[in-house]
């Protein structure tokens, strides 16, 4: 199945944490420019093959999920960007002030940047983009929710824009870095959603050129590109960017795709499967580009809003009944590490806990009966009340790699020893929400694209058990604990580093120590390239890769 | 007539053998013969006596795996044996012209003829398209289609069976063979026809072609053949002219064979030694004796409750009265029926001829109530038949039965001789044959079979045994009338005969009226009291089978009896 | 050309060829590892080893094993039964249902054959695996609704076989001599035309059944069919194209049950079709 | 009466003129296009649930009230079925498939688009699945005993290989082991080569099948016998006349055929990356994208129709016979 990541519709925030993301140092390799051998080579056409379903819409706007992101990062720019130590740096914008009571920002705009429909880009143009991000009309999830404290743009100067907000967010910038609030241009915006979802119009290094649905996007060179953000060097600015065209193709299977890598009909391939990295390690033809998201790790929840898993020792009996470490080792052939944290190995802020996800099925088994879970029936499952201790696992297909799935069914297969009845749900993504708007699930995994510890507060505070209208809620361990909800209310209120870093260390202990989370490993987000592709990086904002400074070496 | 000179083949002790499970099987064992230019020669004999795969040996088709051997056999000069590929396929065509059976299948039914008599023209002539082209319209104009050049641009399924067949002889003599092998090419069609085609043959012998005539039929070549062979098992059992075999038969299998044809034999004489009926001959008018009654106890309620007493010999048991049916095929009207009337008595039998389409075939199934009349009625015994809802008809229905000409496809394929017969027998009750197993064997016997015949399949049974089957399960529901719908047109003349035998036999027996469909002059003449002519579904001529066709006012009727075969013309005087 | 009738011709005996003889073989084995899998493969096919991932054929696992060490002949093994079910079961739909289409159709009145085949024609309209996947999207995916929809998919197929069989049937010569011989409709329907029918019934479903089960591979390849890790064949397969390009065997083996017992129901359907026609 | 069977097998089968035949079949293709219409409109009920969230996609979709009344507003949700059912027919009598919420357009654009591309796919299919079993009768037929067999055993396989199986094989031998043709597809002939082969082939095998039935009893016809004995060659009598034989009833079966390719075309299209109406039919069943899935498989009906009608004309123009009345 090809993976097809989501990040949250609706729900997902992408909020840059203040502190520094320390991308280089947490992932080696990860985000880092390819080291570019010689002379970069100018013109060439490049093949990138995707994994992920083929966009509804190419404008980031509406809607918002990662397979936008990954294609739009090539022909939109932000007003903000990070650099590989997580500092926020000029991108469109080249200086911003922060009121003094938190709720306006002065943004000064780059005066040299037109956007490829001939549209200058200046500060009605941002103040078009924002309006377009909240138009309940363009249906935007993510990129609407980053924004949501803005209230009002004012186009203070041409080149000087002021937001005003609704209350202080000290993540703004993070917010404005994401390219799910890009900037489009004001023109290109006024056409109908059907046209600009085919094309949209930015300041990119690239410009769609055409859309050969359920096949390919073709971008060209944007030949008057000026705009690179601020961590690319000076000197490299005006010839960029080198490639003259990129085929940004749909290849869901992932044989398929891996195989239009090794035969040259594609340079870089996305969702590589573990075993041909592996095995791309040794093919010197071949290379890696890992760039894990940032947010939340990927682990799995433990229904404790229903029985059986209302009761902390049946869920302590599960996590230690299974063998995560093992399975991860020989699915994923060493390219995930395990992770003992709620959040992404990228976050400085985790806390990981290794100590009380050590397998002990002797614990488990004296929990189970101290639960009431003692009697054992004909197929070895365990009864209380002649009932048996069953748990469903509805598994999303768009969202677990294959591995992943393979890993569910040998935690199934653990927890069987154990007495436990997993029964495992490969759902499509509809029905996937379905089970879960029913309060239909025990376990699930649902990775969460979002930067910084704040997303502790979306997945584990109380409020995010109560469904949105639409009917889906963030907190799937449905964790209720009053005490954890003031530490989440508290951080994400706090300036302090200090202690900031103590109340999320204190929430993460509770959600660890009470069994809610089976932390996985980082969301994995691998890249296979060819050699001759030189200078491939990873935005530091989202780890989406980007071609702005990528030429093919001949 | 010219007399044989230079033989354009010469036969040697032909032996062909094919590869066998158990071995081999030797098909033609030594066979010998002759034909010069302008000479006929006739080969005749029944299925399986090796005349086709002689005369396919001739241009080196005997079949896939057959070995053929000669002390000689050269075509023309030429060791056919010894030619190959090549030289081989210039041989046929181009010396040799072979004619074979039935020209819907044997011209390719995608094709227009004139294409493959063309095909023939490019492989053995010199000729250009264009000159292709005129030289088959000239072919098709020799061989007598009138419309040559419509007719080159038709395909066989669009004429008619004597415009075919002749069409199949223009693409067989379009090389200018100097020998003609006609491998029985006037089979399936009607007699008016076939004496056309017979005709045309007899023109290339006169022309200095030496025809090889291959027949089942004796009397087919009778008219054309300057001499006669006879085979059977493989051996040619006597050879001499037409007049000689014919009449002077000196070989066993001879005098069964010509005993065997029907034509000119009055009705009543055995045409085969014995029709296989353990008992005696009975004598004519013996009538319904203990076989009978014994075999046809259930049906007593069915006769008493319709008051009917045993019809007496001539009573009228079927009477139809201006039946019609047309049929709407392709916008166009056919009509089947126009019109008949007809009355079958007991201890008689009516025989119903007819070329092909003429509504033959139709006119059993109005009487058998399998086709609705479009007008017409018919009586059973003097109650009434048609028309009737089915419900009503069906108790009586066991008073007419049927025997059909594909014996094999009607019985059902799944079940044995014996099921098929207790079915009859206990009127549908079971197809287990234990409650009844004496019955079964008495009717076997009846028509002259095995009583262990019972367990076997008709699959597996001969087309003779098939046919004595069918009728044995006519008899099982003691009818009083039998409708036979060509009983023995797909039976070779010595199992004909025996069919024929002992339905004269069963009819004097049991007092039976029949109703005898058939295309063959011969065996109407034969079987039958009456005898009726259908043309386009009427009845142009009818009355005594002995004086119908003295002196015929239709013109159809003439060009029937002067098509038939000279025995037939014969017949009445013989 | 004659010698290869004679072969076809021998098949028509009873004494099989060594085609059908080997596909007997293959379908006997097919059934006894439904029925009884034990006895030829005594492990447990879920049983996850992770130290034994991925190895390849090898005496201790004739087909190697798959990324959870589970050793794939046991779970090909144990994988007959639910794919053979599977494919039973949509063939059973879609021949039942064919069945009454094509008797209605058959031996109805006029104006109901030709609303019947007129369903049928536009059932048909529909290619299989479409007509497979609209009711999926009706009914969501699943083994039970995929397995349905392969039955519904196939039904108009068959339907039109079935009529003209029946037609065939009820025209054929020995019914009109069973007509003659003053037999009622409803026996002729049963004593006559429902046996011969049914016998080119079970032609049928022997050759629908390779069909079927590679349709229900396929929508479990898709996604929408049985999931891992249950030991159905075509989801085994979908799991191991994952895996094609180091380990081979994870889809070769699957995918050479599906072929085996797909082409083993074809020769032996077509064997006892020719039997069945020679005896016709 | 009895039985209402039909007569006997000549009598029964009128043969109509060629433009009754033509105007009958039209006909056919109008019913069989409401049919598959309404069929397909009474499917969009059945998705359990509100029919307007089935059209937005499910409960999965989490579809907002304002976009569910605006859906019901556009499809007349609110009215009774009748008028839902003709103002359905209306739409569809002017080209209006509805609106895909996934792809956010119309989907008779979004249709338009990907069809030529399927066609594309499906016709070479055909044409190669045609060539392979010509061509391997034509060997099998000629080769002798063994060679009968091994085609017959090829043909065999072939049509069991399901064909997401085979292209996996396909991709690994031809693109990686040997690398002269690209595993996903490409712009230009070269990249339709390993779609079409691993549609083709499972076709080619049940054509051969079919053909070699026809082809023995064709090769076994007297007219066969007659061709040689006018001294034809065995080459000769293959292609001229025991191949048009055999391929007659294989051409009957091409509108099957083609629906089966539609049907392969759902799962190459994906493995091959191929553009095409089966990849966006997959796509729009797992995003449960019911306007779409409904319109796609109205759409392939109409092909499917045509193509049969198609075929018809082609078993006519092969085989006269169908078309001639007997004289």
């Amino acid at each position: 199945m090809p993976s097809r990541r989501f990040s949250r519709p609706r729900a997902a925030v992408v909020v840059t944490a203040a502190v520094a993301l320390l991308l280089a140092a947490c992932s080696p390799g990860g985000g880092t420019p390819g080291e570019p051998s010689g002379e970069p080579v100018e013109g060439g056409t490049l093949t990138y093959a995707s994994g992920d379903a083929e966009p509804s819409c190419l404008d980031p706007h509406v809607g918002g999920n990662y397979p936008q992101a990954l294609i739009a990062t090539q022909y939109l720019e932000s007003l903000v960007s990070l650099d590989e130590s997580g500092e926020v740096i000029p991108w469109l914008a080249t200086e911003w002030q922060e009121g003094d009571d938190g709720l306006s920002w002065e943004f000064t705009l780059r005066e040299d940047v037109q956007f490829t429909d001939g549209t200058p880009f200046d500060a009605e143009a941002v103040a078009a983009n924002i309006a377009h991000v909240q138009d309940p009309a363009t249906a935007s999830s993510t990129g609407y929710l980053a924004l949501a404290k803005i209230e009002n743009v004012v186009a203070v100067e041409d080149h000087l824009v002021r937001l005003e907000l609704s209350m202080p967010d000290s993540a703004l910038l993070e917010s404005l870095s994401q390219i799910w609030v890009a900037m489009e241009s004001p023109k290109a915006l006024e056409r109908s959603q059907e046209e600009n979802c085919a094309a949209p119009v930015g300041t990119g290094p690239f410009v769609v050129d055409e859309w050969e649905r359920q096949d390919s996007v073709t971008l060209v060179r944007n030949d008057d590109y000026t705009s690179p953000p601020a961590d690319v060097p000076a000197d490299a600015g005006t010839g960029l960017p080198y490639l003259d065209t990129i085929v940004w193709r749909f290849i869901p299977d992932s044989a398929s795709r891996y195989a239009a890598l090794q035969s040259g009909e594609a340079q870089v391939i996305d969702n590589a499967q573990p075993d041909t990295i592996r095995s791309a390690e040794s093919d010197e033809a071949i290379q890696e580009l890992d760039a894990p998201r940032p947010g939340a790790a990927n682990r799995i929840e433990l229904n404790s809003g229903k029985a059986p898993f209302d009761d902390e020792r049946v869920r302590e009996a599960f996590v230690r009944s299974v063998n995560v470490d093992e399975g991860i080792e020989s699915l994923f052939f060493g390219t995930a590490e395990r992770s003992y944290s709620p959040l992404s190995s990228v976050e400085p802020l985790g806390l990981s806990l290794p100590e009380l996800f050590t397998v002990d099925t002797d614990a488990a088994a004296a929990l189970l009966d101290e639960a009431g879970w003692t009697e054992r029936d004909a197929d070895g499952y365990r009864v209380k009340d002649g009932k048996r201790l069953t748990l469903d696992f509805p598994v999303s297909t768009n969202q677990s790699i294959p591995a992943e799935q393979s890993l569910f069914e040998q935690i199934q297969a653990d927890a069987k020893e154990a007495g436990f009845e997993v029964r495992l749900h490969p759902l499509d993504l509809s029905s996937w929400y379905g089970a879960l708007a029913e309060n239909d699930y025990d376990l699930v995994s649902a990775p969460y694209t979002k930067v910084g510890p704040d997303v502790l507060r979306v997945l584990y505070h109380s409020d995010s058990i109560e469904p949105a209208p639409s009917g889906y809620f963030a907190n799937l361990a449905q964790v209720d604990d009053p005490a954890l909800d003031d530490l989440l209310t508290r951080a994400s209120a706090t300036s302090d580093p200090d202690a900031r870093q103590s109340l999320y260390e204190q929430a993460q202990r509770i959600i660890l120590e009470g069994y809610h989370v089976l932390p996985l490993y980082d969301q994995q987000n691998h890249f296979l390239h060819s050699s001759t592709v030189q200078g491939l990086r990873a935005m530091p904002t989202v780890s989406t890769p980007t071609f702005a400074e990528a030429w093919l070496a001949s | 007539m010219s007399g044989p000179t230079e033989p354009v083949l010469s036969v040697q002790d032909l032996v062909v053998v094919f590869p066998d499970r158990r071995g081999e099987r030797r098909v033609v064992d030594g066979v010998s013969f002759q034909v010069a230019a302008g000479e006929c020669v006739a080969i005749v004999g029944e299925s399986g006596s090796g005349k086709s795969v002689t005369a396919r040996s001739i241009v080196g088709l005997a079949g896939e795996g057959a070995r053929v051997t000669a002390a000689e056999l050269t075509v023309a000069g030429q060791d056919v044996l010894s030619l190959s590929g090549r030289r081989l396929r210039r041989l046929r065509g181009g010396t040799v012209g072979l004619i074979a059976q039935d020209a819907l299948v044997s011209l390719d039914p995608l094709r227009p003829v004139g294409r493959e008599i063309g095909d023939t023209l490019a492989l053995h002539t010199g000729l250009d398209a264009a000159g292709r082209r005129t030289r088959t319209i000239e072919l098709l104009g020799r061989v007598g289609l009138p419309d040559a050049e419509l007719r080159a641009g038709q395909r066989p399924g669009q004429l008619s069976g004597g415009q075919r067949q002749r069409a199949l002889i223009a693409a067989g003599i379009a090389g200018e063979p100097r020998l003609v092998v006609a491998d029985e090419p006037t089979t399936a069609l009607d007699q008016p026809v076939q004496a056309g085609v017979l005709r045309l043959l007899g023109q290339l012998r006169d022309d200095g072609t030496g025809v090889l005539l291959i027949s089942h039929d004796l009397s087919v070549v009778l008219g054309i053949a300057d001499r006669v062979l006879v085979m059977t098992d493989g051996v040619v059992v006597e050879e001499g002219t037409p007049a000689e075999v014919f009449e002077r038969p000196r070989h066993p299998y001879t005098r069964k064979l010509v005993a065997a044809v029907p034509a000119g034999r009055p009705r009543g004489t055995p045409l085969s030694d014995a029709d296989g009926a353990p008992t005696a001959a009975v004598e004519r008018r013996s009538c319904s004796g203990m076989t009978a009654d014994k075999a046809t106890e259930p049906t007593f309620d069915v006769l008493g409750a319709d008051g009917a007493t045993e019809p007496a010999f001539g009573d009228v048991l079927i009477e139809a009265a201006g039946l019609s049916r047309s049929f709407h095929v392709g916008g166009r009207e056919i009509v089947a029926a126009d019109d008949v009337s007809l009355s079958l008595r007991a201890g008689r039998t009516l025989g119903l001829v007819g070329e092909s389409g003429s509504g033959k075939s139709t006119t059993a199934r109005l009487l058998l109530g399998l086709e609705r009349p479009d007008a017409g009625t018919v009586t059973v015994l003097g109650e009434p038949w048609i028309p009737l809802p089915e419900a009503r008809r069906r108790p009586r229905r066991p008073l007419v039965g049927a025997v059909f000409q594909d014996a094999l496809s009607s019985f059902d394929p799944r079940w044995t001789v014996g099921a098929v017969l207790a079915d009859a027998l206990t009127r549908g009750r079971t197809t287990r044959p234990g409650s009844v197993r004496g019955e079964i064997a008495e009717l076997l016997d009846t028509v002259g079979l095995d009583p262990a015949t019972a367990t076997r399949r008709p699959l597996h049974l001969s087309g003779g045994q098939r046919q004595r089957v069918s009728v044995a399960r006519a008899l099982a529901a003691d009818p009083r009338v039998l409708i036979l719908d060509e009983p023995v047109s797909a039976l070779d003349v010595s199992v004909q005969a025996q069919v024929l035998d002992l339905l004269d036999r069963l009819q004097r027996e049991r007092n039976l009226a029949y109703l005898l469909i058939t295309h063959d002059l011969g065996v109407a003449l034969h079987m039958s009291d009456d005898i009726a002519v259908l043309q386009e579904g009427r009845i142009v001529a009818s009355g005594p089978a002995a004086t119908v066709f003295d002196e015929p006012a239709h013109p159809y009727v003439r060009q029937l009896r002067d098509a038939a075969p000279i025995a037939v013309r014969r017949a009445p005087g013989s | 050309m004659s010698r290869l009738r004679g072969a076809v011709v021998r098949a028509t005996a009873f004494r099989p060829t060594a085609a059908e003889a080997i596909a007997g073989v293959v379908l006997a084995l097919l059934l006894v590892a439904a029925l009884w899998p034990n006895l030829l493969a005594p492990g447990d096919p879920l049983a996850v080893s992770r130290a034994e991932a991925f190895r390849p054929p090898s005496p201790a696992h004739l087909f190697g094993t798959d990324e959870s060490g589970r050793d794939i002949y046991t779970r090909v093994v144990h994988g007959a039964a639910e794919s053979l079910r599977i494919g039973v079961l949509a063939t059973a739909i879609g021949i039942g249902l064919a069945t009454v289409l094509g008797f209605v159709a058959g031996l109805g009145p006029r104006w109901l054959d030709f609303g019947t085949t007129r369903l049928v024609e536009v059932l048909f309209a529909f290619p299989g695996l479409l007509l497979a996947l609209l009711f999926i999207v009706v009914t969501g995916p699943g083994v039970l609704s995929s397995t349905i929809a392969v039955g519904l998919a196939t039904a108009p197929g068959y339907a039109r076989i079935i009529r003209s069989q029946v037609r065939r049937t009820a025209a054929a010569e020995f019914v009109e001599a069973a007509r003659v011989l003053g037999r009622g409709r409803f026996w002729i329907i049963t004593r006559h035309v429902l046996p011969n029918v049914t016998a080119a019934l079970f032609v049928l479903a022997t050759l629908g059944l390779g069909q079927a089960v590679i349709w229900v591979s396929s929508l479990s390849y898709l996604g929408l069919g049985a999931v891992p890790p249950a030991a159905e064949w075509g989801a085994m397969l979908a799991a191991g194209r994952t895996y094609i390009a180091n380990f081979w065997w994870m889809t070769f083996f699957p995918g050479l049950a599906i072929v085996a017992s797909a082409a083993a129901a074809t020769v032996v359907g077509r064997g006892i079709q020719k039997r069945n026609r020679s005896a016709a | 009466m009895t039985l209402p069977v039909p007569t006997t097998g000549a009598r029964r089968r009128p043969a109509p003129g060629n433009r009754r035949w033509l105007l009958l079949r039209a006909g056919g293709v109008v019913f069989v296009l409401w049919a598959a219409a309404t069929i397909t409109f009474f499917a969009l009920r059945l998705v359990p649930g509100d029919p307007a969230e089935a059209i937005l996609g499910g409960p999965g979709s989490q579809a907002g009230p304002e976009a569910l009344d605006q859906v019901r507003r556009e499809y007349g949700l609110d009215q009774p079925l009748v008028v839902q059912y003709l103002t359905y027919l209306g739409r569809l009598a002017t080209g209006d498939l509805g609106q895909s919420y996934s792809l956010h357009k119309p989907v008779a654009t979004a249709i338009g688009e990907q069809f030529g591309a399927t066609l594309a796919l499906a016709l070479c299919s055909l044409a190669l699945a045609w060539a392979l079993a010509c061509a391997l009768a034509a060997w099998s037929v000629r080769g002798g005993r063994i060679a009968w067999a091994i085609g017959s055993g090829l043909e065999l396989v072939a049509a069991a290989v399901p064909h997401f199986w085979l292209a996996t094989v396909l991709i690994l031998f031809f693109s990686i082991t040997l690398g002269i043709l690209p595993p996903v597809s490409v712009p230009g002939p070269l990249g339709i080569v390993l779609p079409a082969l691993t549609l083709a082939i499972p076709l080619a095998g049940f054509l051969g099948q079919v053909m070699r039935e026809s082809l023995l009893t064709a090769m076994e016809s007297p007219f066969v016998t007659t061709a040689r004995a006018r001294g034809e060659s065995e080459a000769r009598i293959f292609w001229r006349h025991t191949l048009r034989h055999a391929a007659i009833p294989a051409v009957g079966l091409s509108g099957w055929a083609f629906g089966s390719l539609i049907s392969g075309a759902v799962v190459v299209e994906s493995v091959f990356a191929r553009q095409g109406l089966g990849r966006s039919l997959l796509s729009a069943v797992q995003l449960r994208d019911v306007t779409l899935v409904t319109g796609i498989v109205l759409v392939v009906a109409l092909a499917y129709t045509v193509m049969t009608l198609v075929t018809d004309l082609a078993d006519r123009a092969i085989d006269p016979r169908v078309r001639a009345v007997p004289q």
